[in-house]
């Protein structure tokens, strides 16, 4: 019956797999984030379809080349690069230069993920290196907000859009100023629900605080993102928001005001839950979400810029190797008596 | 004289405008001990007890010379002070806790040549702290170079368990992460106004 | 003992100087006094002083030390060195201020900061101590030229996509958009390192070419 | 400089011959240079802020600095006074009082910014301001010193002062780019609002000390500038 | 996340890997015939092997003594069949190495008949004796260890032990051997405790089950005699529960120290199949001569809990019980901790609590992709260790860090990291190579 000399495979415990793979968990952040970006490209337009299109663009193309460069097989299908190129596109303000787009792009991927050696062992979020790197460049380029639900969004491309590589952005007719720079810069407080609604200017994907905190729940739920980073990020803000509100009322803006506004919601919700730079500890994604929710605080308050969410989670990010060197689980049987 | 409330000095000497990140002061070293967390955090401490020091010695050296007149020894004083402080601090610890003395030993000739020190002197001067001043200014400037070493060194720690393809190994990729550190450094700009 | 030195700098003059522009360069071989290599090399003319600065200070000082060098006792060698080599950093400070207050501004405290430029010391040490005066001055100025050069890579690329300039030209057409971030710190890291890549790079070619060849052979 | 070696003490007179020897050529080298270099690098401050007055008070032709003495009164300043107890008065070619150039400083973005501006009692408005030295980010805070239509707030920033002469009536403050109504108000720069408004409140700090004794003690200025203006 | 909110303990992390049981649980145990030749090693448990006391050639009857314990870390060995010795010597491990071993040729047609030898009488034995009689018995852990039992109800002179815990949890998927034998034997069962309770001085024992058990918790209830301090308590199904820490855990919140045994926290764990088989046996001074296995997996056609004579080779078993054509691994044990076979030509041991058996389909090998920090395995080790640093240290060789600073060798390997791994890193694979390297650095000097 059983022929003799057949090969078994040999294969040490366990056997059984639960199914889950990377690809699974990548795919389903990608699915979450559509919804966002849908809406980017409903409220900017054009514009933000091609920023969208260039970002994600760019960094695949980077990842394919530069594994090519070194010989090594393409890594495109963990579809880990997607969404490092989503989350860039996302974080961007919808009427940048094409080019600067695309430059961020292939720095971001080039040096916030290949230089570290590829997934898995990133120390930055490498959506927000490139990002970084591109409010240092550009400064103007990267405040320059243009209006949400402009009227001729569907058929008009702000000039800005297509300038030629290298040279610099002209920009036409209204700009938008966004929540946070209406506060910092002039004492205005935008209502809560428009903030929720994403009735404001903003980056292209941050400004739709309910499509995001779906996305987050629908990955929360499926156990693809650790649900205590963004709750951790979003209540120390809230707390402190809350405490220096009752501190000064007319200096500090209200606690929701803090949650809504600004990248803090796409920041906390996607980028702060980057699996590979954040802490492996649930303690420890706690003690770094604080962390976060700290740093944005702090730089928006007393910092230069009114927004501080793209620092923090750098910042953040650096210091999540001593959160995981600190705070580690006790291993069982090793009680202190 | 300068009227910079000492919290302002603090962090703008350890954040905004860190040493390492911002004024590129003591790279030598950062590129040097910031492979491992212990050795790192050791010199940090030792860097941070050089620069209490030897700010508090500059501050009584540039009195003396503004009294006797004679800026253009500045320089040369402050070096040799420096050099010298760091012997005196090797001997000192070594008599009190040879403990320590093993622990940061090695790292303190190499403070000698830190310019992160001469540099502290030298801004202290510049900017006209008074002593309370440069104390506080050098305790920021101190655990802004630690700050830095010790995010290097947590990085560097997680890389070498990775796959780094091998041409930028080495100071290139420090390099590297110290300019992706210092644009996250950036986001601190203004915290100290 | 000058007499039978002779031929023997004759021989190897030429490479005294030439190994510290490229062989041995400071800094992108040796990877010494990074410092004022970053920062100030956001304009190529800071970089150039910076670099003509540094080199007067090695040169004068490994003149002085090899002069010195059978009269300073062991013991008290880097002492002397140092000594020397801050007083020539204070004569090329106050050389600066008279040629260029705005130079001198926009190199700031680090004019001051060559004395602890671990390269001078160095070649005080590993090369000044022991060769005679001739050798020490070339050798002094072929890595001080060495260090100038690598200056000059980094700062004429840090203003020319920063500023989009080199020495204050302006190399563009008026719509030219700044890379700021490259005159900024992080540019001075990002770009050290990938001139550090690039040399990586060439070194690994070149020693993988050698092992071919003697395979071959 | 090790103290300790176990090998047997080498004799101390070479060490002391040496340390002594290359202390005084070195002593000798830096004096030599510095009493070469120091009358060109005290020529070359003294035109470099003689210009920098000029520029900051239009019509002035000539220069003295001046301090605040123990006494309230201005005085000729001397070598050791300190900077923020100076100021440098402008007088035009007929020897008539333009202005005084104040030197200022305050925390900018990034780092301190320094600045020097100038002040006309006549006008009692501020007519010219420099940045002397700031770190603000190339290409967007550095728009303070290079930036025309900001510098052009600066031809004639009023500070007009309350009625018993103590202190400014309206104090000086940055506003949104082309949103300015008053004449003590500065038209911001866009999309580097920090650091407009960190000049603004370095102006409105130092104008609040120094204008209302400016004002008051003009007289005494306009007599200083005799012949040896343009020290 | 839920888990936790519910009634029934447990312990902390773990998996739930499907269950699998479904298909033979409910079969009863049915006897499995003799092989023509059956291959009996004298090594069938952890220890020292046992020595041969018999002769080429020589006849002996099922239940005979074939094999003496070779000092205290051994135990003897008995005929499984009334037949022919036909020769000492190696066969096949599952370790893919030679062993020695006795082939036992069955007379065909003999009755079977078992021999009994000197009964172990449960009111008059001392403890000594019963551990003795236990160690002549050749019963070692049926749960899969193999670990001689006298040796662990040896109870230290300093310890004291206040419970006994009978670990009938069978937390491995397919494996339904245990769930049979505590719906079939519980008079044995009840027997065995006895002697158990009087060997380790316990003041009580308590009978843990999963939740997937309800009908053998109902059952022992009932069945449990009224003088007997036992309590059958239904834990969360959850895996590896089966762990000895885990189940102390799990029932009386106690943690077994890093390296330290369930002793040091005044308990004994003893399988639920062992204690079946000393009440089996020990009356009767009888051997180990079968077990229960479960035969199951998608491969096997006759799947079903059997009462399979100790040393019957696996080709037999699996002739006898079906295979598919496309047969890829069998695995002897449950498929977490369980061995793949490298051939089926080993028999079927004393630590053998079953064999499953896969198609090419199931077991086709994914990708591996580089470890994302997702914490799922950090989330899932039972220890609370990090799997995920461990893994990476693994990759790079940093043995002895994996060691000094996480805690490498307190892993047991029970796989629950690299089951939810989705990078398919084999993480257990690796701790284990790991593991012998350290073992063998340390034991060097």
């Amino acid at each position: 019956m059983s022929e003799r000399g057949r090969t078994l495979e040999i294969h040490t415990s366990p056997h059984l797999a639960s199914g889950a793979s990377v690809d699974d968990i990548m795919r389903n952040v990608v699915l979450a984030l559509l919804p966002v970006a849908a809406f980017a490209i409903y409220s900017f337009g054009l514009a933000a379809a091609l920023v969208l299109a260039v970002a994600v663009l760019s960094c695949v193309a980077t990842e394919h080349l530069l594994c090519r460069l070194v010989a090594a097989p393409t890594t495109l299908r963990d579809w880990s690069v997607t969404i490092t190129g989503l989350l860039y596109g996302l974080t961007l303000p919808p009427a940048l230069p094409l080019w600067m787009v695309a430059g961020g792009g292939i720095i971001g991927v080039a040096m916030g993920k290949f230089l570290f050696g590829g997934l898995g062992y990133n120390a930055f979020n490498p959506a927000l290196v490139g990002r970084a790197f591109l409010q240092a460049a550009f400064p103007v380029a990267m405040t320059s907000w243009s209006p949400a639900f402009a009227a001729d969004r569907f058929s008009q491309l702000p000039a800005s859009t297509l300038t030629l590589p290298f040279a610099a952005p002209v920009y036409d007719g209204a700009s938008g100023a966004t929540p946070l720079s209406l506060f910092k810069f002039d004492g205005q407080l935008t209502a809560t629900p428009d903030l929720l609604l994403g009735l404001t200017n903003g980056s292209a994907g941050e400004t739709c605080a309910v499509l995001i905190m779906a996305g987050g729940l629908y990955l929360a739920a499926r156990r693809m993102l650790n649900w205590r980073i963004p709750v951790a990020v979003l209540a120390s803000v809230a707390l402190l928001g809350w405490g220096l509100h009752q501190l000064a009322p007319a200096e500090y803006p209200p606690p929701g005001f803090m949650l809504c506004s600004g990248g803090l919601m796409l920041g906390a919700v996607y980028m702060a839950t980057d699996m590979v730079a954040s802490p492996i500890t649930n303690a420890g994604c706690v003690v770094y979400g604080a962390l976060i929710g700290l740093l944005v605080t702090v730089i928006r308050l007393w910092g230069g810029m009114p927004e501080g969410v793209m620092y923090a989670i750098l910042l953040a990010n650096a210091v999540s190797p001593h959160i995981d060197g600190l705070v580690r689980p006790r291993v069982f049987g090793t009680r202190r008596a | 004289m300068n009227n910079d409330s000492l919290w302002t000095i603090f962090l703008n000497a350890s954040l905004v405008n860190n040493f390492v990140l911002a004024y590129f002061l003591g790279i030598c070293p950062f590129l040097g001990v910031s492979g491992k967390l212990g050795t790192a955090t050791r010199m940090g401490g030792a860097v941070c007890f050089v620069m209490l020091v030897s700010s508090v010695c500059a501050y009584g050296i540039h009195r003396l010379l503004v009294a006797i007149d004679a800026p253009y020894l500045q320089l040369i004083s402050y070096i040799v002070v420096i050099a010298s402080t760091v012997q005196l601090v090797e001997m000192f610890i070594k008599k009190i806790s040879p403990a320590l003395f093993r622990a940061l030993g090695i790292f303190l000739p190499l403070i000698t040549t830190n310019c992160a020190i001469l540099a502290l002197a030298l801004f202290q001067t510049n900017k006209g702290y008074d002593l309370l001043q440069s104390v506080v200014f050098a305790l920021g400037a101190g655990s802004g170079f630690t700050l830095a070493l010790i995010l290097m060194a947590g990085i560097r720690e997680k890389l070498e368990l990775a796959t780094v393809p091998d041409v930028v190994q080495g100071t290139a990729l420090t390099l590297m992460i110290a300019g992706i550190l210092s644009l996250a450094f950036m986001g601190f700009a203004g915290v100290g106004a | 003992m000058p007499g039978s030195e002779q031929p023997v700098i004759r021989a190897s003059s030429t490479d005294d100087f030439i190994k510290g522009l490229w062989r041995e360069n400071p800094v992108f071989v040796q990877v010494l006094g990074m410092c004022p290599v970053l920062a100030v090399t956001n304009s190529g003319i800071n970089a150039l002083a910076m670099g003509l600065a540094t080199t007067f200070v090695l040169v004068l000082s490994n003149a002085l030390v090899s002069m010195l060098r059978h009269f300073i006792p062991r013991q008290v060698r880097i002492a002397t060195f140092i000594l020397i080599i801050a007083t020539f950093v204070t004569v090329v400070d106050y050389l600066i201020q008279a040629i260029s207050l705005d130079l001198h501004r926009a190199l700031g405290a680090f004019i001051s900061l060559i004395v602890v430029n671990c390269l001078i010391l160095g070649r005080a040490e590993a090369f000044a101590s022991k060769h005679s005066v001739g050798r020490s001055i070339l050798d002094g100025l072929g890595m001080g030229l060495g260090f100038t050069l690598a200056l000059l890579c980094l700062g004429g690329v840090r203003e020319i996509l920063g500023s989009g300039s080199l020495f204050g030209v302006a190399l563009f057409p008026a719509g030219f958009q700044p890379w700021i971030v490259m005159i900024l710190p992080s540019g001075g890291f990002f770009t050290l390192g990938l001139w550090l890549l690039l040399f990586n790079h060439l070194k690994r070619r070149r020693l993988a070419q050698g092992l071919v060849r003697e395979v071959a052979s | 400089m090790p103290a300790d070696r176990s090998q047997s003490p080498p004799a101390s007179w070479p060490l002391y011959r040496a340390l002594v020897g290359v202390g005084v050529v070195c002593g000798l080298l830096i004096v030599s240079v510095f009493v070469l270099t120091g009358p060109v690098i005290a020529r070359n401050e003294a035109a470099a802020l003689q210009q920098a007055v000029f520029r900051v008070l239009p019509g002035a032709v000539a220069k003295a600095s001046l301090a605040l003495g123990e006494d309230g009164h201005f005085r000729p300043a001397a070598a050791d006074d300190a900077a923020h107890q100076m100021v440098h008065a402008g007088y035009d070619a007929n020897g008539e009082l333009v202005g005084v150039a104040i030197e200022a400083q305050g925390m900018g973005y990034q780092d301190v910014i320094r600045l020097l501006y100038g002040y006309a009692p006549q006008a009692q408005a501020i007519v010219g301001m420099q940045v002397l030295a700031s770190k603000e980010t190339p290409g967007l805070g550095d728009k303070i010193e290079k930036d025309p239509a900001f510098n052009a707030n600066f031809r004639a920033l009023a500070v007009p002062l309350s009625a018993d002469g103590l202190a400014p009536r309206q104090p000086i403050e940055a506003v949104k780019s082309g949103t300015k109504t008053r004449p003590s108000q500065i038209d911001g720069i866009t999309g580097a609002t920090i650091s407009s408004k960190a000049v603004a409140a370095i102006l409105r700090q130092s104008s609040t000390r120094w204008v209302p004794v400016v004002y008051r003690l003009q007289a005494e200025l306009a007599q200083q500038g005799g012949p040896d203006a343009g020290q | 996340m839920f888990s936790a909110l519910r009634q029934r303990r447990s312990f902390a992390h773990g998996i739930h890997p499907p269950q699998a049981k479904d298909d033979t649980r409910d079969l009863p145990i049915k006897q499995f015939p003799f092989a023509p030749v059956m291959i009996v090693p004298l090594q069938q448990h952890i220890g020292k092997p046992a020595v041969a006391v018999v002769r080429e050639g020589q006849e002996v009857e099922r239940g005979e003594l074939i094999a003496e314990p070779d000092g205290f870390m051994s135990v003897a060995m008995h005929a499984p069949a009334s037949g022919l010795i036909q020769r000492l010597a190696l066969a096949p491990a599952i370790n893919g190495r030679m062993a020695p071993a006795i082939y036992l040729k069955p007379f065909p047609g003999s009755s079977q008949e078992v021999s009994d030898g000197a009964p172990c009488d449960l009111a008059s034995a001392s403890a000594e004796e019963i551990l003795l009689a236990i160690q002549r018995a050749g019963i070692v852990g049926l749960g899969g260890a193999a670990f001689p039992t006298h040796v662990k109800l040896k109870v230290p002179v300093d310890k004291h032990i206040d419970t006994l815990i009978i670990n009938g949890v069978e937390c491995e998927p397919y494996l339904t051997t245990d769930h049979r034998v505590m719906l079939e034997q519980q008079p044995d069962i009840f027997t065995g405790i006895r002697y158990l309770l009087k060997v380790t001085g316990a003041g009580r024992a308590i009978i843990g089950v999963e939740a997937n058990k309800l009908d053998v918790a109902a059952a022992l209830r009932a069945a449990l005699p009224a003088d007997l301090p036992v309590a059958v308590e239904v834990l969360a199904v959850k895996y590896p529960q089966g762990a000895e820490k885990m189940l102390i855990r799990a029932l009386l919140g106690r943690e077994v120290p890093s390296g330290g045994l369930p002793s040091d926290v005044a308990v004994v764990t003893v399988n639920v199949a062992t204690t079946a088989e000393i009440g089996r046996l020990l009356p009767h001074g009888r051997g180990i001569q079968e077990r229960v296995i479960t035969i199951g997996g998608p491969a096997i056609r006759k799947k079903g809990n059997y009462r399979i004579p100790i040393g019957t080779p696996l080709r037999f078993a699996l002739e006898y019980a079906g295979m598919e054509p496309n047969l890829s691994r069998v695995f002897l044990g449950g498929p977490m901790m369980g061995q793949a076979l490298p051939s089926l030509d080993i028999p079927i041991t004393k630590g053998t609590s079953g064999f499953i058996a896969f198609t090419e389909r199931q077991t086709a090998a994914p990708v591996e992709y580089p470890c994302i920090h997702c914490a799922y395995c950090v989330d899932a080790c039972p220890l609370f260790l990090n799997p995920s640093q461990l893994g990476l240290l693994a990759r790079v060789g940093e043995v002895e860090r994996m060691a000094d600073e996480y805690n490498l060798l307190d892993c047991f390997e029970c796989g629950s990291c690299s089951y939810v791994c989705p990078a398919h890193i084999p993480l257990v694979q690796r701790f284990r190579a790991a593991k012998g390297l350290v073992r063998k650095r340390r034991a060097a000097p």
